[in-house]
This record gives structure tokens, C-alpha cells and sequence, in this order.
């Protein structure tokens, strides 16, 4: 197993950070945020077909970069830094593995491609996105391959070329392909806390489906697990740069004649969060290179997630905090980092959820040895 | 003088039944209640009041409630500015201002924060200089609830730059009428904008305006914050407590007056984490089968029974003039945050992926989106948990200050300039 | 119900006050923790014979002194300010609840007034600390009226003039009286983290008892909440003291120049606990108010003893913290307090336990409603 | 030079199949060693070792831990002198006391803090007075683990009083065996008594004992203390990495003192928290089956774990050369801190009633309730967490420093007098 970064992968850091540092800086965010797509197109076809940057995580033969979740989790992290609001959570991550994972031969041959170059843009739909147990609960395939149910929450839908259901079925869980302008489809924008990372409700009624494969248990726990972790890294990526801006902040601001950095309440709380931070990043690397193996990786991917989250909801609100009345404004940026954090909290199971899974994952571990 | 209790219920519901109609229009009402004592009977006499203590008029609000009659006008900054005028105005100030407030006629904001002064209160910059009878204000204020349809403002400025900082200040009234006065809407994380910034240039003060006397202004600002800070450890919201849903001209017009007064603070509750939801929610969304989502709930709840009960025994402290026993404001205050930020804690938890909606169709229609956006303001306006945190340790423990580094001539004091 | 303290239960507080401070001062403390039986036996027969307080809580009609639980927590809030280390707990509170509620007509009239003036010091002892609801599992009266099973851990035994069992036995839950010298008892000292309080282990091999009566489900749960209530007037009673010497402690104490008290991240800790203990108090108080007159008293009992104990353990931790290596010695007295309250938090049910029970209490009162 | 890693392993096995035999004395086997160079390989090459990187060292430590060979003497704060003299000892100083530090003959003690400097270590006190070529050294030391058996301490005192504090200190090597020097043993609150208190009465320290120059003792502390730092941070108790359960005097020697050298630290593992026994207790006590149980022990394990992830990171990155990337020391320590403390209520939470009982019988044997009366040491010892957030703060994060009010001449500085 990795024990710390390659050459290789600083470098990538280095290229994805002066990337996203050119095209998606704060005040596109701010705009782009107003729109309904939530995106730029041409950067996202930048980011796609010059960079190849939605494929990284898929596999070579099929047009990815065949690189795993440590360079996924590396882009993600600087996306979380710059609050990037594109379909990459959505298409490449969720959407990417999901096709990786479950479809078949013929269908990844034609998917991966298209989803690697960005040109294809898909909506992952699940019925739940709190945790796998409950996916397929609601959202059912008839015998004569007709989809019906809703799905609450979905990520990117309205912008999306095609949708990607997991629904249960006569022949057990499946992924299928659905069109979003199938007259049995109904979309509608669904206000977010968040106004980065767009949703919306799809309803379907008996919506023509193509399967695209099999979801068994194991391997839909293995695409949360991986889902987890890419997003950990995004939270992440928000904590430290939330931490840096908020360390900033409080050297330039002056009350009571000195820096407010200079009092001791905040330097310790500083400190604290620093701490916090170097433990979920330590935590959501040694999940990325842990599942790059294969090694624990239900544990290491909820530990990932459960302190990524707790981290990043501190950071937000003591971002918030220190920079007072100003960090309670729509002007000032920070209320964006803390309601992505609020969002990634929740989506995909909250901390507590995965804290309890991972004493069942010790459990586990421990009968089995 | 009336001073039994069952002799001011007598008093009241004779008053009442003599000058009360429906049909009055508020102001017209609400002056026959100033005239008679009746709008503000905690006043001293000499101020439209009758001296009553907290229990005598409780008997009066009793009263009024019991028979759906309109008091006088209470939401809002006027309060404040009503309350420090009764301790600091001098006696023309109280006659030409506190009548008004009491009918409504005027509304008030407060003039305090600046960008570059927001826990250093102290540290205002806007300058205000004497110019015969006149005093010419420019600055920015900023957190101004209500300075957008407010008549007048409590405002501190700096009269004197070469005293150190807490000598510097003066406090005074200013019309917000006048052409130096901009406001300007300041809109928040949630949203809402229920402050504003207030732009002053060359604003004109009359020299009768001033409170207190030239460079007593932080002595009064002192008084204002701290009635404020009540209001907050109270958890009291600045609302009407009846609202009047009898029929009739003086109803229609006090609801009307309730709607643009609390319009900043349709949030305000939800600032506070609404605590009050968390036990029907989770058992709405099936969260209380959760034995970690329990734990959560019942922290939350030690916390805000807590803080209620903590308030009921300064309550009654102060009603058996033992004083204040026990520590009070500040720590109310800091309470209220740690109360929230469990709130809403607990509420992310119950209300799951959910959490992510906001607006209709979303947890109670919004309100809980509402509350996870908004709780970050409980802990920073009037006066952060950092300043709370302090006032506790230095003025209730008694713990060394630490030793300033804004002495000196103001001039002088490192400071950001906006 | 009281809304806050009268004018006769302050002079009463400061009454007991000046005993304590007179009488068990805590050179007296850490000279007793060092004998077996843990308390000045002179103390004690003052503090029964001379005050009553004792009796406080018990009927007047048998002998006490006929007030409630508001005046037995003064009483246990001063004990508690002073670490006084008597029978007071064991024999006035746990055994004098257990037989004002629990023992019948005639017993009462025998042991209350002996109870009330210290001349009999009885070991209350149950097979469980934890819940009410494990009380009775394991020691048991069979048909023939004898007495087996084990204690593990039982206050004040050793010192004890007779020990007052609570057991299961053919007819139900009740309260028998044994003699700590019979044969068929073994009694045996255990070391306890408290030196303070004194432990032991009872067994019992075929004991011959006297019932004293019967006890019911409803009637052990309130006399759980009554000890739950006492115990916790004993930890705000330790952790206001405490606070009151850490904070002076801050105030003398230099460092770097300073007196370590004028450093803000200290201040702001001390405000925190101050709140802390505010809450504590306000919640313990209000017990008291309620059970004195039966209002919701398992809730607030519950509510009491979790914020109590947390409010004891948070203000020890920083207690010694704020002392720095001084606070970890024997000689400073710290660790006495940090050890009482170690062991207060768990005697009578953890805190999470309690919490646990607030809710069910709140789904019960909804379910009334 | 042989610097390859498998020429490193051949010549450490030729070294050892030539040189090593159980039978020899530990001292007689050690002074082999240090002559060969293999006793601190990573020492550079003219004191005593081969100037070996940290991958080189790990290949001889591998060898002597297979062959169970017996190693040079490290526990204790003998290491903490030594790697603080390879830094800023002189010639003669590292040829004088280096080897038998390497060997074991002597042992060393740290004196430090006093009552009157704790946190503030460079308030030290204790006065050393120039008499010719020797110092005169009177006052108090404390916490000083090992000194009721040291041979030598290594000390700070003050030199000059009229200088600003951090300059007036001298970092000294002073001869415990005398008579100016006496030990009293000092109880802690868990009932050990692993530390001392020094009373230095007109002791004695040779000139050339003066390490680093007279008046730059702090910066020579500074070097102590961070070696210091680093071994908390890694977790690393002073304590022998391989027992030596193999047979001939040299082993049994060596295990006389190990006893000895450990003896201080027996309760060190519980000051930690002992989280490694955490999951063991729950599942025999039953705890495991309650939710709120396994909430704590989650975030327990999440603390403990990213802790040790976090300590490999920064290894990695030192071996890489990459330098000190992420923050190291005292974020370990604070982390360390943090961790003893959740492992201690989870504890509580596992053992419920029985977390009252210490010793034989109660819950391992005591170790749970030495555990729950040690942890308070972590947070104070080698620097409190206080002193390590101001140093993540000012030194990792940049933060400003506070004004100081310890400037000017130490004597005028306001102190505890002890």
C-alpha cells in the first residue's frame, strides 16, 4: 500500500490546482451559481476532453485514465477547495463507477468513453442517498422493463444527457438507462441549501429502461465505499482552504488595537481545527490508498467520511465565527463553503451513521479473524 | 397613589372602559393611553409612567391581554432607544422622543457597529464635529435593523480623536430623515436582509441630540448593550407578545404596524435552532428510533430546560430584590448559542439527506433549512460568544483583563481602514 | 412549586456551611480517607445529634426533621463544596429513602428517628448502581426467609451497624434488615478510585433476614430519582467549589509575567464551565423543586444527574489542567474532587444513560398528553 | 564507506557473528559496540556512529532485533541528552559523556521546570554563579523523572538576572553525585511517584559542563525540548523496543536495567487512555450493545487511528526527504491529549459502576482505573496543550504573537516567588 504521495501524483495536484485556479474562481462560482445548469460548459469541456480529468478513476481499456481513487481523491480535494460546481461528483464519480462497476461489456464500451471525455454527461438516480442498505426501495423495474417511482434528491438531473437508475427489479437490483426526455419522466429543480451542486426530484411512471447490468450487495457497498471517499476529499479540500482564508483573515483584521489573530481564544481554536484537519485528511488518504488495494475498505472509507464531514461543518462555522457579522453576509464568500459542507454532511450517510458502521466493520473484522 | 394590586386592576378596566374603542385609529389610542399613564406603567412618573414594579405591571399586561387591548408600540430598536433615554436623556429629550415611540408614530434603529469596529464597539470611527448648534456626522454604520423605514437613530460617533478610545465617543439621536443619511439593504447567508448599512455624510445632528454630554457616549452605549443583551439571555424575540385578532380600526392598524416592525426578525427564530421543533420532527421522520439521534435530543434538551429554568431563577431573584445573584446576560447569551448549534446539529441529523432541500417542499416548508442557515448569526450579533466569554470571566469571576493595547490617543490605535 | 430558594433554606444552607467548614475541613478530609471507616465519628454524632441533619428529608412523625428534597440537597451541595466523607449518603439518604418509602409502619417507627439523629448508621446495599431495573437480579430471599447472592459494591458497609438489603424473594421486591456480623455474611473492604468514600463487597450465603417491606416497581424508580437528585446536589456542590479555586488559582499564579487567569483561552474556559454549572445547578435545583412536589420527577431526576455529572467531571478535568503539573500531585488537593467525581458520574447511572431515559420520559408525557 | 542496504546488513552480521556473545558483561558487550560504531549508527561518523539516514538505521535495527541482540542504552532522558549534546555539545563534552550514555554506565535526569516556571520554562529561577572555573548553583527543580538515580542532569539556570529572560539562561551537565544536590521522590495524584522535586544548594558544575555558551541556554533547551515533543507525538514511551527474553549475563543484565530505567514509566501506557483495550472491554463487559457506547468508541478509534496514519505520513515524508511538510510535534501531542481523554470517558462508559473500583478485582486488575486517574498527566507534561496550541498557532499557522509582558531585565519581571 502507498504510504504517502508519488512524484506523479504532487504533479497532478499541481495541474489540476492551477487548472481549476484559472477557470473556476470565485466569482464564476458566484455566477454560475444563479444559473440552472450550475456549470460553465467550456470549462467542463476543458476539464473533460483536455484534460481527460472525468475518466481518471476508469479503466484504460475503455477510454479512462486507469488511475484510482488516490488521483480521483487529489482532484476532488482541489475541487472542494475552489467549490467547482460542474458534474463531476454527479458523472464521472457516481456515474463513472457506477458504469464501471456494474455494467456489462458492451455497455462500458460505449459509456466509459463518453463519460471520460465529459461529452457525455449522466445523472446518477438513487432512491436514497443516506445509505446503500435502503437504494432500490422505492424505484422498481416491471417484468415488461418499465421503471416507476420517484427519487427524492438527484444530483445534476436537470442538466444531464442521460439518466442512470439502480432500481430493483423481477431479477434483482439493476442499473438502467433512462432518458431524461422519455414523456414517463418528470424533472423538476429542487431548491438546495447549496446553490453550487444543483438537484432536483425525478419522478418516473412507467419509464422505458435499458439494463445496463447487475447491482449485487457487495458491489454496491464497494461504489459507496468509493463514493465516500472521493467526497471526504472534497470536504477536505473546502476545510483547508476555509482554514487558510479564516488563518488570513484573522492576521489582517484588527479590533482592540492588534490583529484578532493575536488573541488567544482564536489561536487555539485555530489550532484545533488544524488538528482536525491534518486527522481527516490523514484519515481520507489512507481510505484512498486502502481502497486502491483493497485493504478495509468499508472501515477506512466511513472513518474517511465521518470525520471529513465533522471537520468540514467545524471549519464552516468557525469561519463564519471568527470573521463576525462579515461572515454572516451573502457578499462574503464563506456562507458558500459552509452550506456545501452543511450538503456533503448529509449526502451519503451522515457521521454518526458511519461511526456506527464502522464498530460493525470492527465487529466483523474481529469474528472473521 | 395606586399601588395594590387589586386596586390597579380596578384602575385599569375603568380606564379602559372610559377610552377604549375599537374604532380609534392607533396613534389616537395609544396617545390617550400615554396621557393617562397606562402606555408604559414601569416608567417613572415624571415619564408617562407610574413607577410600577415588575409585578404591578404584570397585573396591567394582564389586563390588556385578557381583553385583547392594544399596549403601546414595543418591537424594535425603539425599545433600546426608549430605554436608554429613560436613564440617560435629559428631560427634554425624554418629552420630545418617548411619546412617540410609546403611539409608534416614530420608529428607531441603532447605530453602533461599523465595518471596522464589530466586537471593538468602542473603536467607532464615524466622526461627528461641532459646528455651532449642529453637529456634522460622517461615517458608515453597518447591522442597522430597520434603519430603512426608521425616523430616527441612536448613534455613537467619535467627537474626539486624541482622547483614547472609550473617551472619544458621544451618543446621539439623529433623524434618519435628512439628505447625509444613505441606507442601504445588507443581505445575509439566509437570504434575508434585515440589516442594512447606513451611509452618513454630512449628516446633521442637533446639539440638543446629544445623550449624556460630549465624550460620555461608551457610558450610554453601555446601558443601550446591555439592555439588548437581555433581550437576547430572555430568548425574547423584539415581537408583540398578543397579536390582536379582535375587528376594528385600531386592530387593523396595529397589525399592519407588527408586520413592517418584525419584518427584519421572521428569521429570529429560527436563529435560535428552534429547539422547539426537534422532538416532533423526529418523530415524524421515525430519526427517535436512533439511539444516537436520542442522545443528541436529549443533550440539546438539558441545555434549553436549562436555560429556561436558569432565567426563571434570575427572574425570581430579581423579584425578590435580592439583585442579581446570579450571573445573568452574558451568559443567557452564550447559552442561546450553544442551544442552537445543538439545534441545529440535531436537526441535521433527524432530518438526514433532506437537509440538503430548502424551500418549499423541503422540512416544514423551509423552516428548517431556514433554521441550519441562520444559527450562525445567534453567536456572533450583540456582541459574539468571544465578548460574552469574556464579560464572564473578567466581570463575573473576576479574572485578571488582559493588558490593552488600544491606550493611548485613538489617532494613534492600529485599525483597519474601510 | 418553589420557584427559587426561601429566606429560611438560605440561613439553613449557611448554618450547615459553617459546620462543614468548621468540622470537616479538608486537612480533616485527607487525614480520614486514610482509616477504614472513612469519617470522624465525633462529626457525625454532632452533625445527627446536634442538627438532625440526617433526618432532614424524613418524617416528622417519625423523628426527622419533616422538610424535602430541596433541604437534603442543600445539605449534599455543601457536603459536596467540603468532600465531606461520612455516612451521610449511605445511611441518611440511600438507607433513610429506602425505609421512609419501602419499610412498614412499625419498622419506621423503630429505625427513622435512630436514622434521624446518626445513632444508626445503616448500609443501604443493592446489587446494582446502575439502574433501578437491575436491582434484584441477583440477590435473593428464598422461602425460608435467608438472604444469598453478592453486592460488589456497597457504600459504607464496613462501618455500618446493620445493612438494609433490597432482594428479590418469593413475594416480590423487598427491603430486609441483616446483621453485618451475622456468620452467614462476608463483608470485605474494596479499594475505590474515591478514598473519600468508602467500598465494599457483601455476600450473603443463606442470611437469616427481617423483611421490613415490600417494594414496588414505581416506588424503587422513586427512590432512584430521590437519590439520583441528592447525588447530584452533591456534584454541583464539588464542582462549584472547585471552579471557585481553579479560577482564584488563575488569578495568582504567573506565568510569562502574568497571572495565567488574565490569559484568554483560560477565561474563556473558566466562562464555559461557569455556564456550564449555571446549567447544572438551575437543572439540579429544579429537580429538587419538582420532586417535592411530584412534577415530572423522573425526567428532570434524569436531567439533573446527566448535567450534574458532566458539569463534576468537565470542571475536575480543568481543574488540574489549569494548575498544571501541581494539579497532578498528591499533595494539592484537586484529585480529591476529580476522584469523587469520577466516581459520582457512574454511581446511579452514566449520563447517557440518564439522557436515554429523558427521552423515553418525554415519549411517555406525549403519549399522556 | 559501506552504504548499501545489503552491505549494511553482511557487515552488521560479520560485526555481530565476530564481536557478540551472551556471556559477556552488558557493559563489556557495549563498549564493543560503540568502538565498532554500530551502537548509533545514525550518529554522524566522529561521534561514535556512521552517519546512517533513517532507511540504513532501520536495516541495522533489523538485524540486532532478529539475532535478539542486545543494543545500546536508550531509555530514559539519557536520550534526550545525548541527541541535545550531538546538537550543541562540544568535543570534549560528546567524547566524555556520549559513551557511556551509548553503554549504560551512567544514567541522566532532567531538571528543568520548577514551581515557580512550568509552562513558562524560561522563567527558570534557579541561580548559577561563576566561581572560578566552576558555577555555584542554588534553588529548586521539579518533575524531574529518573533523578533519584541519574549520574548526571542536564540543567538550565540562570546566569544573569539583569537580561531579558531567554537570554540571561545557561544550559549546564551537572554531577548529581554530590552533596549540594538533593532528591526528594514526588507523589501524583495516581499514586506513583515517578518523578522528583531537586534542591540544588550550593552545587557544583565544572566550567567546561557549560554546553552551548553561557547565556544561550534556551536556545539549547529549545533543542531538548523538541527531541522531547517528537517522542510524544510518535507515541513513543522511553521504553526498550525489544525485551530480551534470551538466556547469558549479557541478557539478564540488561533486563536488571531495563527494570530500573523503566520503573517511571510503568503507568505511562495508561496516561495514553489505553484505547488498544477498548474494544476488548466492551465486548466482555457487554457495552458493545449500546448504541451510545459505540458512538464514543468510534470516534475514539477515528482519533486513534488518524493519529497513527497521520505519525506514518509524516515518517514517509521525512524519509523521502520531502522535510516537515505537515505539521508534526505538537499537533501529535495535542492529538495525544485529545485522545487519552475520549479513551478515559469511553472507559467510564464500558466499566459503568465499576470504574469506581481500583486495584486487585476491579476491572484488569486496576489497569482501567489507573488509567482513569493517569490521563490527566498527558495533557500537562512536556508542554500543556495550551502551550502546544500557541505553538500550532504562531508557529505552524502563522497567527501573531501576543504582545509580551516578560520583556526586560528578569528581575523586574513579575514571578511566583517559591
Amino acid at each position: 500500500m502507498q504510504e504517502t504521495f508519488t512524484e506523479d501524483q504532487l504533479q497532478f495536484r499541481e495541474v489540476v490546482r492551477k487548472f481549476l485556479h484559472d477557470k473556476s474562481p470565485m466569482s464564476a462560482v458566484r455566477q454560475l451559481q444563479e444559473t440552472e445548469s450550475g456549470y460553465d460548459a467550456e470549462v467542463w469541456r476543458s476539464l473533460g476532453q483536455d484534460l481527460g480529468l472525468p475518466g481518471t478513476h476508469l479503466p484504460e481499456a475503455y477510454g479512462g485514465l486507469g488511475y484510482g481513487p488516490i488521483e480521483l481523491g487529489i482532484i476532488l480535494e482541489e475541487m472542494g477547495r475552489t467549490l467547482y460546481g460542474g458534474p463531476f461528483l454527479s458523472s464521472a464519480v457516481l456515474a463513472g463507477y457506477a458504469t464501471s462497476l456494474f455494467a456489462e461489456e458492451a455497455s462500458r464500451q460505449v459509456l466509459i468513453p463518453d463519460i471520460s471525455s465529459g461529452i457525455l454527461r449522466v445523472a446518477l438516480v438513487l432512491d436514497s442517498l443516506s445509505c446503500p442498505e435502503l437504494v432500490g426501495k422505492t424505484l422498481t423495474v416491471d417484468a415488461a422493463d418499465r421503471l416507476t417511482g420517484r427519487a427524492e434528491i438527484v444530483i445534476d438531473a436537470l442538466s444531464a444527457d442521460e439518466l442512470h437508475v439502480i432500481a430493483d427489479s423481477p431479477n434483482g437490483l439493476g442499473l438502467y438507462r433512462v432518458s431524461p426526455s422519455a414523456e414517463e419522466v418528470t424533472l423538476y429543480a429542487r431548491e438546495s441549501i447549496d446553490l453550487t451542486r444543483k438537484l432536483s426530484s425525478v419522478l418516473f411512471d412507467h419509464a422505458p429502461v435499458e439494463r445496463l447490468g447487475q447491482v449485487d450487495a457487495g458491489g454496491l457497498q464497494r461504489f459507496w465505499d468509493l463514493a465516500c471517499v472521493a467526497l471526504s476529499h472534497e470536504m477536505i479540500g473546502g476545510a483547508g482552504a476555509l482554514l487558510e482564508s479564516t488563518v488570513e483573515y484573522t492576521k489582517i483584521r484588527v479590533q482592540f488595537g492588534r490583529p484578532i489573530g493575536s488573541f488567544q481564544a482564536l489561536k487555539h481554536r485555530c489550532a484545533d481545527l488544524l488538528m482536525a484537519l491534518e486527522f481527516a485528511k490523514a484519515a481520507t488518504y489512507q481510505a484512498a490508498f486502502s481502497l486502491a488495494v483493497d485493504d478495509n475498505p468499508g472501515f477506512v472509507a466511513s472513518m474517511a467520511k465521518a470525520m471529513a464531514s465533522d471537520c468540514f461543518m467545524e471549519t464552516a462555522r468557525a469561519a463564519i465565527q471568527l470573521r463576525g457579522g462579515l461572515g454572516f453576509t451573502w457578499e462574503d464568500d464563506t456562507h458558500l463553503f459552509f452550506k456545501r459542507a452543511k450538503c456533503d454532511e448529509v449526502l451519503l450517510g451522515l457521521p454518526h451513521v458511519h461511526r456506527e458502521r464502522m464498530i460493525q466493520q470492527m465487529e466483523g473484522n474481529d469474528r472473521a479473524a | 397613589m395606586i399601588v395594590q394590586l387589586n386596586e390597579i386592576e380596578t384602575a385599569v378596566n375603568q380606564f379602559l372602559d372610559q377610552a377604549f374603542s375599537p374604532d380609534l385609529s392607533l396613534i389616537e389610542w395609544r396617545q390617550r393611553l400615554v396621557a393617562a399613564g397606562w402606555a408604559a406603567p414601569s416608567w417613572p412618573e415624571d415619564c408617562f409612567g407610574r413607577g410600577f414594579t415588575a409585578e404591578q405591571t404584570a397585573v396591567v399586561d394582564r389586563v390588556f391581554k385578557t381583553r385583547r387591548i392594544v399596549g403601546a408600540a414595543q418591537v424594535g430598536p425603539r425599545r433600546l432607544a426608549a430605554e436608554t433615554l429613560l436613564v440617560h436623556g435629559s428631560v427634554d429629550q425624554k418629552n420630545r422622543y418617548l411619546p412617540s415611540i410609546l403611539t409608534g408614530e416614530h420608529s428607531w434603529c441603532q447605530l453602533f457597529s461599523e465595518p471596522g469596529s464589530g466586537s471593538d464597539l468602542a473603536g467607532a470611527a464615524t466622526k461627528a464635529e461641532r459646528s455651532g448648534d449642529q453637529w456634522i456626522v460622517n461615517g458608515q454604520k453597518v447591522w442597522n435593523t430597520s434603519a430603512h423605514h426608521a425616523d430616527f437613530g441612536i448613534l455613537v460617533a467619535r467627537t474626539d480623536w486624541d482622547l483614547p478610545k472609550h473617551q472619544g465617543l458621544s451618543y446621539f439621536l439623529i433623524d434618519m430623515r435628512q439628505p447625509g443619511v444613505e441606507v442601504r439593504p445588507l443581505k445575509q447567508m439566509n437570504g434575508h436582509a434585515s440589516f442594512n448599512e447606513v451611509f452618513l455624510t454630512d449628516a446633521v445632528v442637533r446639539q440638543d441630540d446629544l445623550v449624556g454630554g460630549e465624550g460620555h457616549g461608551w457610558a450610554v452605549a453601555t446601558t443601550t448593550l446591555s439592555i439588548e443583551r437581555q433581550g437576547f439571555a430572555r430568548g425574547r424575540n423584539p415581537r408583540a407578545t398578543h397579536s390582536a385578532p379582535a375587528q376594528g380600526r385600531v386592530y387593523d392598524e396595529e397589525a399592519k404596524e407588527l408586520e413592517i416592525d418584525n419584518e427584519p426578525y421572521t428569521w429570529y427564530p429560527q436563529r435560535e435552532g428552534r429547539p422547539d421543533l426537534v422532538f416532533e420532527r423526529a418523530r415524524e421522520t421515525g430519526a427517535i428510533s436512533d439511539a444516537a439521534v436520542r442522545q443528541e435530543m436529549a443533550k440539546l434538551v438539558c441545555l434549553s430546560e436549562a436555560a429556561k429554568i436558569s432565567a426563571r431563577f434570575v427572574a425570581a431573584h430579581r423579584k425578590l430584590g435580592n439583585g442579581e445573584v446570579l450571573p445573568a446576560g452574558s451568559i443567557g447569551k452564550l447559552g442561546a448559542s450553544v442551544i442552537a448549534r445543538q439545534a441545529a446539529q440535531v436537526h441535521t441529523m433527524i432530518s438526514g439527506t433532506d437537509a440538503m432541500l430548502s424551500g418549499s417542499g423541503s422540512p416544514m416548508d423551509g423552516v428548517i433549512a431556514e433554521t441550519l442557515i441562520s444559527v450562525p448569526a445567534i453567536s456572533i450579533a450583540g456582541g459574539t460568544d468571544e465578548i460574552q466569554r469574556n464579560i464572564i470571566a473578567e466581570r463575573v469571576l473576576g479574572m485578571p483583563k488582559e493588558q490593552r493595547q488600544d491606550t493611548g490617543p485613538f489617532r494613534d490605535i492600529p485599525r483597519n481602514i474601510s
